[in-house]
């Protein structure tokens, strides 16, 4: 347990270690959903159409 | 050679393209990730000087790195535009700001906690810094003139136009802790006489920046199809 | 060829004095100006940091207010237009454009600014490194503006957009400025022959570049 | 040896959003001769226009032969700043042009005696319009592009840029102007017409 708490205090620099890591892990995760959600709204809108111009291609 | 080149600016065509290789950036890219954190967090050294706290390299610099090529790729596609008048360049130049600019934050952020621990501020005006910051507003600024212009034809021209004005910055940027001696310690891995940096540090960050450079290609190239696939809505509700 | 860049500077002067913008820009300046030792609340002497900061911001913004009617009245009226399909050499124009806008809106404050920071501050040691860096960054001012003015023309949010896109070019001017100023600065020749570079490249990228953007974006 | 004037479209489409405005179109206009483009709102007389003024990119080929220095240009934006006295105007344009007709003979022909010394803010759209004629007085230049130049004028002015444009074409030159009034506008000979569908 002691061992483990070593790692994460990392020699005193753990919040500054941490709390970098955490910011760049939270703001990829924004964008990831971000651009994933976009595509998604997207690809809803355009099968909409396509159902409604019967079938349209290129 | 531009015909054949025509052939594959279909956007259509393109998006197809770009299928498989996105999926295979994807899935090459979160493995790399994860090996290069889990090296880098436990299994590499700390400096002699900075202690444990140059761990936070592993991603200052990748997205560092990150955030400037994606302004060189911006300013090519954007040349090419203009040469060429292929409109699906400046398409996917459209689709880069946003995604860089979360790269450019993670910089931003994350060098400001690297440098309290070493320097004992959050943040100093010095040549390095600043410049970053300014590379964050002309990032911002691009994607504003990309809104300011949604339903002008002119709206392509003036975001190449832009992205070459803000090209000057790049070398600023790049030099800035060469020409300068300030606080930010200068380039240690590209340039000229070889990386003076310990080998067992650089390949965690040689890992680490691959995989971040893979899953931004992975962002990059999901954005343009949504963007083809915007561009093909517009036709369709527009054609009755 | 000289000619008919003297004629369209004319023309561009007097389109300045006519319409009343020409003395926007300087008044703009020296507004602003009185805004520093209001907010700062002092009865007396401003610090000398603070007057040269003072100076700089207000000609950063005067000029970026200023940017924004360079090409609009000429691109509304159409007189672009007609420029173009004339065959009119656009280099001569963007030229002349710019010096005239130069003259409204960098050499009034160059001219002003010693006399408005010996005023507030009581100093006048640094009035010539002050003035050589004036004289050095406001036709950067200008040339950095003139594309940006120029391709903004067709949008619709125009002066909020510009403002906010030209703001971060102006930025390593005013770093590089505000440095020459300071009298402490041992180094301070560095800081002139960068701002001399940046103009010498300007003075043949910015036109260059500004005419490109006008010529496509005409229609 | 002077090249004879002329003007050859093939198939000219001009493309907007990767939507063409008009079907592809074809035509020749040869010297001293006039073309009338017609058609109603919207179906791209300007456009057509830009794209022979070469301010537009477009597909196809237009070749022009034997044009004298500028083409001249009248379109919808007059090019006239409201503060500017009418003399100022004429003024200017005689000094980019670098002409050799006098202002004299310009005001005599245009009879702007009265209104010399005005600024150009008090003028009628009539008068407006027919300043801007004043551009193609100056210059020598054989071909014309008009754009719509009759609308919003009264019968004197008309009959002044009609005589104009017959002088115009009787000494060899060429000209393409766009309108939407339907019918025979013009009494003039060696016209031809172009409706655009």
């Amino acid at each position: 347990m002691s061992e483990l708490f070593l790692i994460f205090e990392m020699n005193g620099y753990g919040f500054f270690i941490w709390s970098a890591y955490g910011v760049w892990f939270v703001l990829l995760i924004l964008l990831f959903l971000k651009v994933l959600l976009r595509k998604k709204e997207i690809n809803r809108k355009l099968k909409y159409l396509i159902e409604k111009n019967d079938g349209f291609e290129e | 050679m531009l015909r054949k080149l025509h052939k594959y600016a279909n956007p259509n065509k393109f998006s197809l393209i770009i299928m498989p290789i996105k999926n295979v950036c994807l899935y090459t890219a979160l493995p790399l990730i994860a090996i290069g954190l889990i090296i880098g967090l436990f299994f590499s050294p700390p400096d002699y000087q900075q202690g444990e706290t140059v761990r936070i390299m592993y991603i200052h610099v990748s997205s560092a790195w990150i955030s400037l090529f994606a302004y060189v790729l911006i300013f090519l596609l954007s040349v090419f535009y203009l040469i060429w008048k292929f409109p699906l360049f400046v398409l996917m130049a459209k689709e880069i700001p946003f995604v860089a600019i979360i790269f450019t934050l993670i910089t931003l952020i994350t060098g400001s906690l690297w440098g309290k621990p070493t320097w004992g501020t959050y943040w100093v005006w010095d040549a390095r810094l600043t410049s970053f910051l300014i590379l964050l507003f002309i990032y911002l600024g691009l994607i504003f003139i990309d809104k300011a212009f949604k339903y002008n034809v002119n709206g392509d021209l003036s975001f190449s136009y832009l992205s070459i004005i803000g090209a000057i910055n790049i070398p600023i940027i790049k030099f800035s802790v060469d020409w300068w001696n300030t606080l930010h310690q200068p380039a240690s891995v590209i340039r000229a006489s070889g990386p003076s940096i310990n080998i067992e540090m650089l390949i965690p960050l040689m890992i680490m920046s691959t995989g971040v450079l893979l899953l931004f290609f992975y962002l990059i190239f999901t954005n343009i199809q949504s963007a083809i696939a915007e561009k093909k809505i517009l036709f369709l509700s527009s054609k009755d | 060829m000289n000619n008919l860049f003297y004629i369209i500077l004319k023309k561009d002067f007097k389109d300045n004095l006519l319409s009343n913008k020409a003395w926007f820009t300087i008044s703009f300046f020296l507004l602003c100006l009185i805004i520093f030792p209001l907010a700062f609340g002092s009865s007396q002497y401003l610090e000398l940091n603070v007057s040269i900061s003072a100076i700089w911001i207000s000609t950063l913004f005067a000029n970026l207010i200023a940017l924004d009617h360079m090409y609009k009245e000429d691109y509304n009226d159409g007189t672009l237009l007609y420029y173009i399909v004339n065959k009119v050499p656009l280099v001569i124009v963007v030229y002349a454009k710019c010096l005239s806008h130069w003259l409204f809106s960098g050499l009034p404050i160059i001219l002003i600014a010693p006399l408005c920071s010996y005023i507030f501050s009581g100093y006048s040691e640094n009035n010539l490194n002050l003035f050589i860096s004036l004289i050095l960054a406001t036709p950067i001012f200008t040339l950095i503006g003139s594309p940006i003015a120029a391709l903004m023309l067709g949008s619709s949010l125009r002066g909020a957009a510009l403002t906010f896109i030209t703001l971060p070019f102006y930025l390593p001017i005013i770093i590089f400025g505000v440095m020459g100023t300071n009298i402490n600065n041992s180094n301070i020749n560095a800081e002139f022959y960068l701002l001399l570079a940046i103009l010498s490249i300007g003075i043949i990228f910015f036109p260059m570049i500004t005419v490109k953007i006008l010529k496509s974006i005409i229609n | 040896m002077k090249k004879k004037l002329s003007l050859t479209v093939t198939k000219l489409t001009c493309k907007r959003n990767s939507i063409s405005i008009f079907n592809p179109l074809s035509f020749k206009v040869s010297e001293g001769q006039m073309l009338i483009i017609k058609g109603k709102n919207g179906r791209g007389k300007t456009t057509l226009i830009h794209c022979l003024a070469g301010l537009l990119s477009y597909q196809g080929l237009v070749k022009w032969k034997g044009v004298e220095g500028k083409i001249g240009y009248i379109g919808h934006k007059f090019g006239l700043k409201e503060y500017e006295t009418v003399y100022d105007f004429i003024k200017f344009w005689k000094a980019v042009y670098d002409s050799k007709v006098s202002i004299d003979e310009v005001v005599e022909f245009f009879s702007l005696f009265n209104v010399l010394f005005s600024p150009i803010a008090f003028l009628s759209f009539g008068q407006k319009k027919k300043l801007t004629f004043v551009r193609l007085y100056f210059f020598n230049n054989n071909v014309w592009l008009l754009d719509e130049p009759f609308s919003g004028m009264d019968d004197n002015n008309r009959e002044l840029i009609v005589n104009m444009i017959e002088s115009h074409i009787s000494n060899k030159g060429m000209v393409v102007l766009s309108t939407h009034e339907k019918g025979r506008i013009l009494n003039i000979k060696n016209t031809k017409e172009l409706v655009i569908e």
